[in-house]
């Protein structure tokens, strides 16, 4: 034991002849340093890529959210407790048009987001204007629906087939109404400062949470109306 | 006006939750008229409370899940006592009061003990051992931290202000919902835990990101350290279960407060969807706690035996594997439920899988020590203690994993004792030996040996005398959650293991004494070199304390055990480096928005519990706002100058050049 | 290069400049190629979509198969979605995120399936319904 | 389980309790009464001690030498034996590595084969074998007490439970309240008591004894007495009590029953001389309601339950 407090590498040090090849620890050839990309040996990554990459481990989380709504409303689809059935409450057309204002919507979306790599600020504030009417039109058709079916007295409350239908359709509206809401702060965040990187970013992550929640739609769409309505 | 809140909600008839509550309060007021009265306020808010260096969230979430294992420790020792006197009798505590006990005391060693104090582990050292100046979302970073402390919080105060669950720490349905459980128990538990599980996934999405993108040079994935590999696995369960965690809770409250049937046990709820889904996040939950603990020993196997991991490869195979298996075993917690023979098997066997990988771990961790130099520091004693306890403990997991064995055992206190022994002797345990080995690097100076390796042995043979009891209390068919026994014959095991918690209280005792007296001898115990355990990995590589930029240049690196490599050609060459060029260094500003946010989610889950609906929109509205206040903020960083850089790197340089010196004038080299 | 010059440069390095990527950025190209992208996407999606409502109100194919065909088509559609919408490639550049993707999916599958499965088994065990039929067999 | 395996466990039994009393008292280091799960007097129950035991013992073949070689390995190698050889590089044996990766793949393998086997073997829905005629018991969990219906015998009980020696008992279980666990630890396993759905289980007492049922599954404030007691009786002795219960005690009808879903603590056995044949069904079904559980508190106790009534 030395003095130092390094016993096993002076230990280590001596023998080190015993050891030529130093297993487990040859160098891969000296690197330079360089700043990239954070694929192990380039440095981290920009921010950019952080924060994008970021985000989309947030929305898989997400999706793992919705999985469990789904899961519950698989499980329930049949406990009407003597309720209405499914196919009795779905409108078809209703949907259909849902469906078509969020897609499009995820369109606009994305070209509000060429609008930004083009460093247009009127284009982005276009297209994201409308993506947000039409995602606003799909909420206003989602609200209509649950008020008639509440004006049947479907509610809820009624059976536990109408609570994991409502549960798992209002959450996404409610991740539609939070995205309004984050896109309106992100309106005025391109309006007062222009396109500053964090701004992009941000930009970055609205198009990743607008496109995720059109996915879950098409789950919603085609698991509880399509096949609930056969 | 104040929703169901009045008067009455404080329990004063009860004279232990009043006592506590009142010592609780005393004591924080003491400290914060010491703050004020010492001035210490603009340093603590500064440097801490609106502090977004990791390193210093990975403190504060150290010392808060230090807080809440004591007030768990407090319960159990309450819960040890009341059964050892409640044999055919009622004991001291009534059943409303016990059965708050045993809920609070899981719930808060699970998710406000273990899980900070794993969780700040991994602030603290994934940034250091990856090479790194701080974790991708330094903000988020502590809103997470301050929304853990925020249910931390709310939890506490469910002591003084109306009551805690009385469920059980995972609130089966029935039970839980409205009609079993009106009061505001369960609501308490559903917002503390609900808050803080967003907390913790920040976090998990936080660690994930600064692992997968943001490695110093030359880290490759196959160059980490083992315990950065246990972080990233462990976070990625975090990820993928702490939103079925959040949609279980969610659906538990809509229940409970719009009169919803996700899991009554009328108009079609299904409880038992309830026991599904809150196993698939409980299951994955634990191996979230036990994942960092294996890295933790796995680094200090390596340092203290003077080798490399042995089987570093295997090793990391063994944590995914270990992460991918994990997601797959949750119904063995409900073999009896039901669901038949084909289920049963299926997750019976995917559950004993699990133990491939883990005994993969010890074997390996006993080959690190083969044809080492291995020194017994405290931390080296916990770890032998670990493989000790934990292969007893994996052992009667296993056993509960076959489920005609579990058909007897399960719920019984053997089923107790069995997580107990893990959660402990692995998670624990792992706590202990890695706040022992990091300490230095966080503080500066080393922990007391002496009264570590006292604390360490309370705590070894406390925790058998109190566990192998419960062992064959489960065996003889004693149930859990009993507050009070009506079977004689079971006396003396309850003595027994009253006698192994006046031993763990001795081992507490002792750990704070070590912390005491280490702080008086701070200056005999001194780290100057910033390596003093003979380290591998880059945390080492830095001063202790490192500098809020943990590293002048980021380091360049050439192969497995950074450090090691580096430490090595220095002394081959007796020299260190070159120096290399300093430039500025971004880095992020301090703010105080993970504060704003955890208050208002305090007030908002406060409200939400007493049904205060104004009060909570307000702070919902509140959250928001200053969530777009923070958004319009222009600067995220500042500059620190070339020569702060360089004044820091050449004191560390300095020291190390020292220790080289040191190392020929003994003569130590070849 | 049509990525706002605000944002900090990407280094050159021994790897391609760009090769790292996150899902839901647009890689280097002019702003044309990706409308033009999208518009394809656009179109598939209706398609697709065109094609699942049609054929759940109709009976063109074998009526118990129609669920069958409408998850298939959801899942084509989810796959437009991601790769015309958040530019999710099978490309060097887009590793890290796969991977991602695949745990999430990974997940999302254990989580509903094993649910369904295990739900099914606990129902089919033990609804009293069972008991009902039983009882009305018994003489 | 064929019968002549269930012979076989009954000749083998003396074999076995020696056995399980030296791995009990392997645990406990020091003397214990031979009682709980590892005294099963029942197949099922001596079944699933047995799985237990066999698994232990296959297992402490791995971990015992585990141990001891951690603990020589750490000795042998401390830093202060000079004698020992220090080998600073040594981290990868490809031999090393497969052994490391077998053991435990094996060890598994063979409990992997008992899980699956057991599973299907100890499968609490599935019939005992048996020559006698079964014998129906409907079970269901209140707040906090049993109810045990004899369909065949149209009697009912609370907080007892008889049955005759030698015969198979298929319980179906129910609860009118919240979740609970039907537990008699001698006669094997467990299985959940839930509102609206009937779990089912085979029992069966090859002796005369007075054992302990329990609740294993917390269910509020009552559950600490959620204890039942079990006896049970030589055949003659059985239709001697059925006789005793018919002619005595007041008959389960709704009204009872009712009283009999508000909660109570601490409830003594006691039987009904009558029970309505489609009571179980109309609970399981939940055709009857399930118990209110806790009554409207008193003023002053806001957010808080305070003890909620019932006879203590
Ligand atoms: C950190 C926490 C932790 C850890 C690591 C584990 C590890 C394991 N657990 Fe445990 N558990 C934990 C925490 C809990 N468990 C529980 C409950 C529980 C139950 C449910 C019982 C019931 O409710 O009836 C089962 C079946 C298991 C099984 C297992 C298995 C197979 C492992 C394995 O991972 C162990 C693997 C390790 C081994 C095996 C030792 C080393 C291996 C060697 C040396 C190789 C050779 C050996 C063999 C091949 C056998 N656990 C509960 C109860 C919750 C509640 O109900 O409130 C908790 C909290
Ligand atoms: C320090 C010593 C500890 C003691 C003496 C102790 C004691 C106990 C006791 C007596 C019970 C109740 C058992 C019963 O139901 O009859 C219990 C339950 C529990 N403990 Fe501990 N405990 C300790 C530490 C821990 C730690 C560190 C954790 C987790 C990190 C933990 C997690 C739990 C959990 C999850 C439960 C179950 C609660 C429930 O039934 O809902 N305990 N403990
Ligand atoms: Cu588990």
């Amino acid at each position: 034991m030395t003095e130092t407090g390094l016993p096993a590498s002076v230990e280590a040090i001596r023998r080190v002849r015993e050891d030529p090849h130093r297993l487990g620890h040859r160098a891969h050839g000296p690197a330079e340093i360089i700043a990239g990309a954070g694929h192990g040996m380039t440095g981290p990554a920009s921010k950019r890529i952080i924060v994008g990459y970021g985000f989309w481990i947030y929305l898989l989380s997400d999706i793992v959210v919705f999985s469990c709504f789904f899961a519950a409303f698989a499980v329930q689809r049949g406990a009407t407790a003597g309720g209405p059935t499914m196919d009795q409450i779905i409108e078809v057309p209703r949907v259909a048009m849902q469906t078509a204002v969020l897609l499009v919507s995820s369109y606009t979306c994305m070209l509000s987001f060429a609008a930004t790599n083009a460093r247009s600020r009127l284009w982005t504030q276009v297209f994201l204007a409308a993506t947000g009417i039409l995602g606003l039109v799909f909420i206003l058709l989602e609200l209509q629906e649950f008020a008639e079916l509440a004006a049947r007295g479907i509610t809820p409350q009624r059976s536990g087939m109408l609570t994991s239908f409502f549960g798992l359709v209002g959450l996404h509206g409610l991740h539609v109404s939070a995205g309004l809401l984050w896109l309106g702060t992100m309106m005025a965040q391109i309006l007062v400062k222009g396109f500053r990187p964090e701004i992009v970013h941000r930009l970055i992550c609205f198009n990743l949470f607008w496109h995720a929640l059109d996915i879950v739609w098409i789950g919603i769409f085609t698991i509880v109306y399509l096949m609930g309505a056969g | 006006m104040f929703g169901k809140l009045d008067l009455s909600a404080v329990p004063l008839s009860e004279p232990i939750p009043l006592i506590t509550s009142a010592v609780v309060i005393l004591v924080a007021l003491g400290v914060l008229v010491l703050i004020t009265v010492r001035g210490w306020w603009p340093y603590l808010w500064h440097d801490w409370i609106t502090s977004v260096d990791h390193k210093r969230i990975g403190i504060m979430y150290c010392l808060l899940g230090v807080l809440m294992l004591i007030r768990g420790f407090a319960d159990a020792i309450m819960m040890r006592t009341q059964q050892a006197v409640a044999i055919n009798a009622e004991g001291y505590l009534t059943p409303e009061h016990y059965n708050q006990i045993f809920t609070a005391h899981g719930t808060i060693m699970i998710l406000f003990g273990a899980m900070p104090l794993v969780l700040g582990f991994m602030n603290f050292l994934v940034p250091l051992q990856l090479g790194v100046r701080d974790v991708a979302f330094p903000t988020f970073n502590s809103v997470g931290f301050w929304l853990t402390a925020s249910g931390a919080l709310l939890i506490n105060i469910s002591l003084l202000i109306g009551e805690f669950a009385r469920t059980g720490w995972l609130p089966y349905p029935p039970l839980s919902e409205t009609a079993y459980s009106p009061g505001v128990g369960v609501d308490y538990y559903l917002w503390a835990v609900q808050i803080s599980g967003i907390g913790t996934l920040i976090t998990g999405i936080n660690i994930v990101t600064t692992v997968l993108k943001m490695r110093c040079p030359g880290m490759s994935y196959l160059r980490m350290p083992v315990f950065t590999w246990t972080a990233l696995a462990s976070c990625l369960l975090i990820v993928a279960v702490f939103p079925v965690l959040t949609a279980t809770l969610a659906m538990l409250t809509l229940d409970r407060y719009v009169g919803w049937h996700y899991f009554t046990n009328t108009a079609g709820g299904n409880p038992m969807m309830f026991v599904n889904l809150i196993w698939a996040w409980g299951h994955p939950e634990v191996y979230i706690l036990i994942l960092p603990a294996f890295g933790i020993f796995s680094e200090i196997f390596s340092t203290f035996s003077g080798k490399p991991l042995f089987g570093y490869r295997s090793m990391v195979a063994a944590t995914l594997f270990i992460c991918v298996v994990s997601l797959l075993v949750w119904l063995h917690h409900f073999f009896t439920m039901g669901a038949g023979a084909a289920v049963n098997t299926f997750f019976g066997i995917s559950s004993s899988i699990i133990a491939v990988g883990t005994g993969v771990k010890i074997y390996n961790w006993i080959f690190t020590m083969y044809g080492g130099r291995v020194r017994f520091e405290v931390p080296m004693l916990w770890s032998m203690g670990f493989i000790f306890t934990f292969i007893i403990g994996g052992l009667t997991g296993v056993l509960l994993a076959i489920p005609p064995a579990d058909f007897v055992t399960h719920n019984s206190l053997f089923l107790v004792a069995h997580f107990h022994n893990v959660i402990i002797g692995g998670v624990v345990f792992a706590i202990f030996a890695g706040a022992e080995f990091w300490f230095p690097k966080a503080f500066g100076f080393r922990l007391y040996a002496g009264w570590g390796k006292v604390a360490f042995w309370c705590a070894f043979i406390g925790f058998w005398v109190t566990f192998t009891p419960l062992y064959i209390l489960g065996l003889e068919g004693m149930t859990r959650r009993l507050q009070h026994i009506n079977v004689p014959e079971w006396g003396p095991w309850l003595y027994v293991s009253v006698v192994g918690v006046a031993i763990l209280i001795v081992g507490v005792v002792a750990q704070v004494v070590q912390l005491v007296v280490s702080i008086r001898d701070r200056e005999l115990l001194r780290d100057v070199t910033g390596d003093p355990w003979d380290g591998r990995s880059l945390e080492w590589a830095t001063p202790s304390p490192p500098p809020f930029f943990n590293f002048a240049v980021m380091p360049n690196v050439e192969g497995e055990e950074a450090y090691w490599g580096i430490k090595l050609r220095a002394i081959e060459t007796q020299q260190l480096a070159p120096e290399p060029k300093y430039a500025p260094i971004e880095m992020p500003v301090h703010s105080p928005v993970g504060v704003y946010t955890a208050f208002f989610a305090t007030v908002f889950g406060f409200a939400m519990i007493w049904h205060i609906w104004w009060l909570a929109i307000v702070a919902l509205v509140a959250a928001f706002a200053g969530f777009v206040v923070f958004a319009w903020r222009d600067v995220h960083e500042f500059e620190v100058p070339a020569e702060e850089v360089a004044r820091a790197e050449r004191a560390r340089r300095a020291s190390r050049e020292a220790l080289l010196r040191k190392l020929s004038e003994e003569g130590a080299l070849p | 290069m049509s990525n706002l010059a605000s944002d900090e440069e990407l280094p050159t390095g021994v790897l391609d400049n760009r090769e790292d990527h996150s899902p839901g950025d647009e890689p280097l190209e002019d702003a044309g190629h990706w409308v033009r992208h999208a518009n394809l996407g656009l179109t598939l999606s209706i398609l697709l979509t065109a094609g699942a409502f049609f054929l759940a109100g109709s009976n063109i194919i074998y009526g118990p198969a129609v669920p069958i065909a409408l998850i298939v088509l959801a899942i084509a559609q989810m796959g437009v979605h991601l790769v015309f919408f958040l530019h999710i490639t099978t490309g060097p550049d887009n590793t890290n995120n796969v991977l991602a993707l695949a745990f999430g999916i990974l997940v999302v599958f254990l989580i509903v399936i094993g649910s369904i499965w295990i739900m099914d088994h606990l129902m089919q065990n033990m609804m009293p319904t069972r008991m009902e039929d039983m009882m009305q067999m018994q003489p | 389980m064929r019968v002549v395996e269930v012979n076989r466990q009954l000749v083998s039994k003396q074999a076995l309790r020696v056995c399980r009393c030296s791995v009990l008292g392997l645990l406990s280091v020091g003397l214990t009464s031979c009682s709980g799960i590892l005294a099963p007097i029942g197949p099922v129950g001596a079944g699933n001690a047995e799985i237990l035991i066999d698994a232990t013992v296959v297992m402490l073949v791995i971990v015992i030498p585990t141990i001891i070689v951690a603990f020589w390995v750490a000795w042998h190698y401390r830093a202060s034996n000079a004698a020992a050889e220090y080998l600073p590089y040594w981290s990868y044996s490809g031999r090393i590595e497969a052994v490391v990766w077998s053991i435990p793949i094996l060890t598994i393998m063979f409990i992997g084969g008992l899980i699956w086997i057991g599973s299907y073997r100890l499968d609490p829905f599935r019939p005992l074998p048996s020559r006698d005629p079964t014998l129906e018991v409907e079970v269901v969990s209140l707040d906090w007490k049993w109810l045990f219906i004899y369909p065949e015998q149209g009697i009912a009980t609370v907080n007892q439970l008889v049955m005759p020696v030698g015969t198979p008992v298929h319980f179906s279980i129910t609860s009118a309240s919240v979740f609970n666990v039907f537990f008699i630890p001698r006669l094997g396993s467990m299985i959940y008591a839930m509102p609206g759905m009937v779990s089912e289980l085979h029992l069966q007492a090859d002796r005369a004894a007075q054992i302990a049922g329990l609740s294993a599954q917390f269910s509020g404030d009552g559950f600490s007495d959620m204890d039942f007691e079990v006896r049970s009786v030589p055949d003659a002795e059985f239709g001697a009590w059925v006789d005793g219960v018919r002619g005595t005690g007041p008959t389960l009808d709704q009204a009872a029953y009712s009283e009999l879903l508000k909660q109570s603590h601490r409830v003594p056995p006691s039987s009904y001389r009558a029970a309505d044949r489609g009571l179980f069904h109309a609970i399981a079904t939940q055709q009857i309601p399930p118990g209110p559980g806790p009554q409207p508190e008193g003023p002053g106790h806001a957010g808080r339950e305070v003890s909620t009534g019932g006879s203590d």
